[in-house]
């Protein structure tokens, strides 16, 4: 990306994501949980804003209470006193595919400007520049989920103007296609930076730019995506991280600093 | 979590609606007479009663006025004959007709898996020179896309407005955890509207954490839990109590006569207020002689990661 | 039926069925069971001829050990000390539909001289004479069991020229067709009645006399099926119920004699 | 019942054989790299490895040059990072080219579901405005039988010729029991047409029909048995060991230099014979270090019905 500096705020901008999207999670019920940031994200819902939050595991765990953060989606620590574990196929069919998961979170190497993601490859698929991992659950995921979160770190080629391969549809750009899917889910719903937070525009399902992280500005934003963003005519600035949410964070769910330093 | 636990009468009175269709699902194990019971009380009406097995049960919800169609897989008394109550609907249209719609065993549970999974249709390899599809255009021939050559029947999704399920054991929030034959109980929570889960005893969320693996049923669909013990009587709960073989025998008799049925719906249903005034007509006695011998299933260990 | 006289040889009409249905079991290695009769078959055959053979309930059931004869296919007995139990979509897909079991007990209302089943309906469908329990499993069972047992009593109103309803498949009468239909069942290999057994002929499918149990004459046959039976040329007498297997039926299988008298 | 226990060698002998489509599944959880090493041990070649996530053990086989083939839906080192080894076959055709042919996660599992359920296609709603299906022809769009305006794509079956999985326990028939993460360990059991099933011990039948709802996998698919302890580090088997993380993170190192990598298969996979040799040469305070605390299921009564 290019290079934004670190300002200090007391906080670091990893720190400033996690706290930003947890925020995004109130009044969610249950959310399908990704490895790394969206998992620390979901603990630190559960501890501030969505009490009741269950965490479901692709891995086919529902209810999961970790007793330690999990360093992948298949952590034994997220089988031991969950709620219930079921096998793969009826995670995807009957709780998926149902339309019972409510939120779920997103990233990929590329997402453009309608919350399309690209997780597959950088180049032409025959010929990959970057062979990345490819769908995963993403693909169904996106489609049944009833929002989704995308949270990524924003760089020109990770925002871009065309993905070299959509794997995971977002809104299409015409509203009155989208709804007319029928899918369960209503697509991306928010994007959460280490600049800042966007939402997707009813009339055109465009990313918009909602409110700067302290100490991020509108050429920050600028010089990191691949199109000219779209900016809320009420742009704000994002309420920084609270003691509680850093002391939550550093103390509590990385005391390490793997994810967020 | 809130607590979803609330009376049957409650339960029924909530969930289950005139006109609705309603699985009460277990196979042979775990039947929710209780709930069939009470739907009698409650006279609901007009209602679709889906089940693989329609079983002694539905004999009483037909006979008991409640049902004006049934849609099932197989129509007997398990072991015995005869469902006369059902028949004499079918068969004579006394005192009035019913409606019916039928399939194998195999297509009723995939009619609840696609139900389940929000599936259009379900394939299966069942029907080929059967005349059941004759009868239920529901059923259709398609072939693969792969191969021309394949023909495969599909069945259309099963979505009862409400399932009742029994459970040996579930917590406040409605996760529910199942031993022995689980049937389709689970497939057909999932393709409910609403649901039901009736239960032998409500348990702390901590028993139901210690052995995940063992949950039938998440909470996250379930709206109404009841704690009512012996509700599957004369159906049986594995562990719990056995299957009341003499009165599934005695049903032959009664249901044949529909004066003796009807007597017997006044005295078993209707003049009792709660599955507790069933319990208690039958005495002690009776429960104790269901009561099987231990066979423990041991543990095992999913270790502490912290 | 026609009536027959139950001569007197030291056993049923029923016992000699058992018998004779439980030596068809010779080398199976499961056996998907119903209730009632093939029940105490399956258990005779297990402590005679097949030995290590398995007991498959469609409720569900692989591997009972029933402590008791069970009352029904969903006797709490099957489940305790079973081998595995299984959703019963897993027991249809998994092992009925992808070909795993061996043999498979079949009986019903009607039969004809193919080996077609009725358990629908006597009389029109629409306005029936009486109203049978209709397919449960056997519709699918017919399809993919690789082998198919019919246990029956055989009467003029039950093995009819003509079915009421075709519930479940059995040969076409032309064995060309009946090997390009790639199922993996080959259909009813036996019928054993009160009478005698029956095997289908290779060449047209239909059901062939091969013994008649000793009492019964090809008249008491005739007198009972609708249509004339095709005989083998080797027809033979069913060897009689020896001792052991009468010891077995009587004191351990069904001491109350509520199946076999 | 015959015995079906054998050792590592024997049963990868036997049943895998080159040009194979062969399956080690188990999601996160019970991924058998001692089978995986033992291919590679034996020079298995021109392999398809079929498993939802590669993983770093489909990594060793893909540099041990097994495999000219991978079917996956998600290639990666699981909170790490990448695998480096498949991404030069992919990337570079270091040192050969290597085929992929990719699904997403329901896509690969309904893939194994339709493998073991003798299904020649199956629905799902997925990869809508999805490039995926561009690039596999295999994923085809249909209409629903009842509706044509309802489109799913299908997905064909998958029917590896040998399907190795490890389960916690299982009996010398095969009967093998799973707690915790499920992955698709069945569905893979079943739709193979020859089964190994690996397992930390091999217990007493009456272990196994002590619980019979716990059973995952029944000995009827199985054709060899072969008890090895920690034979899934660095993954893990939930009650038995942790995963080793340590190791996932050293081998991102180990696998972006080529030569790295070869020395690495050297000394822990040709030079030693067996998974024995493995455990020894890990030692024993790298085993208990990866032991957990208890964490136990409690019972449940099945109840004997004598």
């Amino acid at each position: 990306m290019s290079a934004v500096a670190e300002p200090d705020l007391g906080y670091s901008r990893t720190e400033m994501m996690i706290a930003a999207s947890a925020r995004g999670l109130e009044g969610a019920t249950n959310c399908f949980v990704g490895v790394g940031l969206p998992n620390i994200v979901c603990n630190l819902a559960q501890r501030t804003v969505a009490l009741d939050l269950q965490l479901v595991y692709e891995s086919g765990v529902f209810g999961a209470k970790p007793e330690r953060l999990p360093l992948s989606i298949g952590d034994p620590t997220l089988a031991t006193g969950a709620t219930a574990i079921t096998s793969m196929f009826e995670l995807f069919a009957f709780y998926l595919q149902a339309g019972l998961i409510d939120v779920a979170f997103l990233g990929g190497a590329q997402i453009d400007r309608f919350g399309n993601l690209n997780t597959t490859v950088i180049g032409p698929y025959d010929a990959p520049k970057v062979r990345l991992p490819g769908s995963g659950g993403a693909c169904e995921i996106a489609i049944h989920a009833r929002h989704i979160l995308v949270i990524m770190r924003q760089a020109e080629r990770s925002f871009v103007d065309r993905l070299d391969f959509r794997t995971s549809p977002g809104h299409s750009g015409d509203p009155a296609h989208d709804a007319a899917r029928g899918w369960h889910g209503t697509g991306p719903t928010s994007v959460v930076t280490d600049l800042g937070t966007y939402g997707f525009d009813d009339a055109t399902g465009e990313m918009t730019l909602i409110t700067l992280h302290p100490g991020m500005t509108l050429d920050d934003v600028r010089a990191n995506m691949g199109w000219e963003p779209k900016v809320s005519p009420d742009l704000g600035e994002t309420p920084a991280p609270t003691p509680e949410e850093l002391r939550l964070i550093r103390e509590e769910l990385d005391p390490r600093g793997v994810y967020a330093k | 979590m809130s607590s979803k636990v609330t009376t049957m009468r409650d339960a029924v009175a909530d969930l289950v609606r005139d006109g609705d269709t309603v699985a009460i699902e277990g196979f042979t194990h775990l039947i929710c007479f209780a709930a069939g019971h009470e739907i009698i009380r409650q006279r609901k009406r007009d209602l679709t009663l889906a089940r693989m097995t329609p079983d002694v049960i539905y004999d009483q919800m037909v006979a008991g006025g409640v049902a004006s169609k049934l849609i099932f897989s197989w129509l007997g008394n398990p072991g015995v004959g005869s469902l006369h109550a059902i028949r004499r609907r079918i068969e004579d249209h006394d005192p009035e007709p019913l409606e019916i719609e039928e399939y194998s065993h195999f297509g009723m549970v995939c009619r609840y898996v696609a139900g389940a999974s929000n599936l259009p249709f379900f394939p299966i390899r069942s029907y080929y020179e059967s005349d059941i599809p004759t009868v239920n255009p529901k059923i259709l021939p398609m072939t693969s896309p792969y191969d021309d050559a394949t023909e495969v029947y599909v069945v259309p999704p099963l979505r009862p407005n409400v399932s009742i399920v029994h459970a040996q054991r579930a917590d406040a929030s409605g996760d529910a955890q199942i031993w022995g034959l689980l049937g389709c109980q689970k497939e057909a929570a999932f393709a409910g509207e609403r649901v039901m889960v009736v239960c032998e005893e409500v348990v702390e969320e901590s028993v139901i954490r210690q052995d995940p693996n063992r949950t039938v049923i998440p909470g996250v669909v379930v709206d109404a839990v009841v704690e009512e013990p012996f509700a599957c009587h004369p159906s049986f709960a594995q562990g719990y109590y056995d299957r009341d073989n003499a009165f599934y025998l005695q049903w032959d008799r009664i249901a044949r006569d529909p004066e003796t049925l009807a007597t017997w719906l006044k005295e078993w249903v209707f003049d009792l207020g709660t599955h507790a005034d069933y319990r208690e007509k039958w005495g002690a006695a009776h429960w104790d002689a269901l009561r099987p011998g231990d066979a423990m299933s041991g543990e095992v260990n999913y270790g502490r990661y912290a």
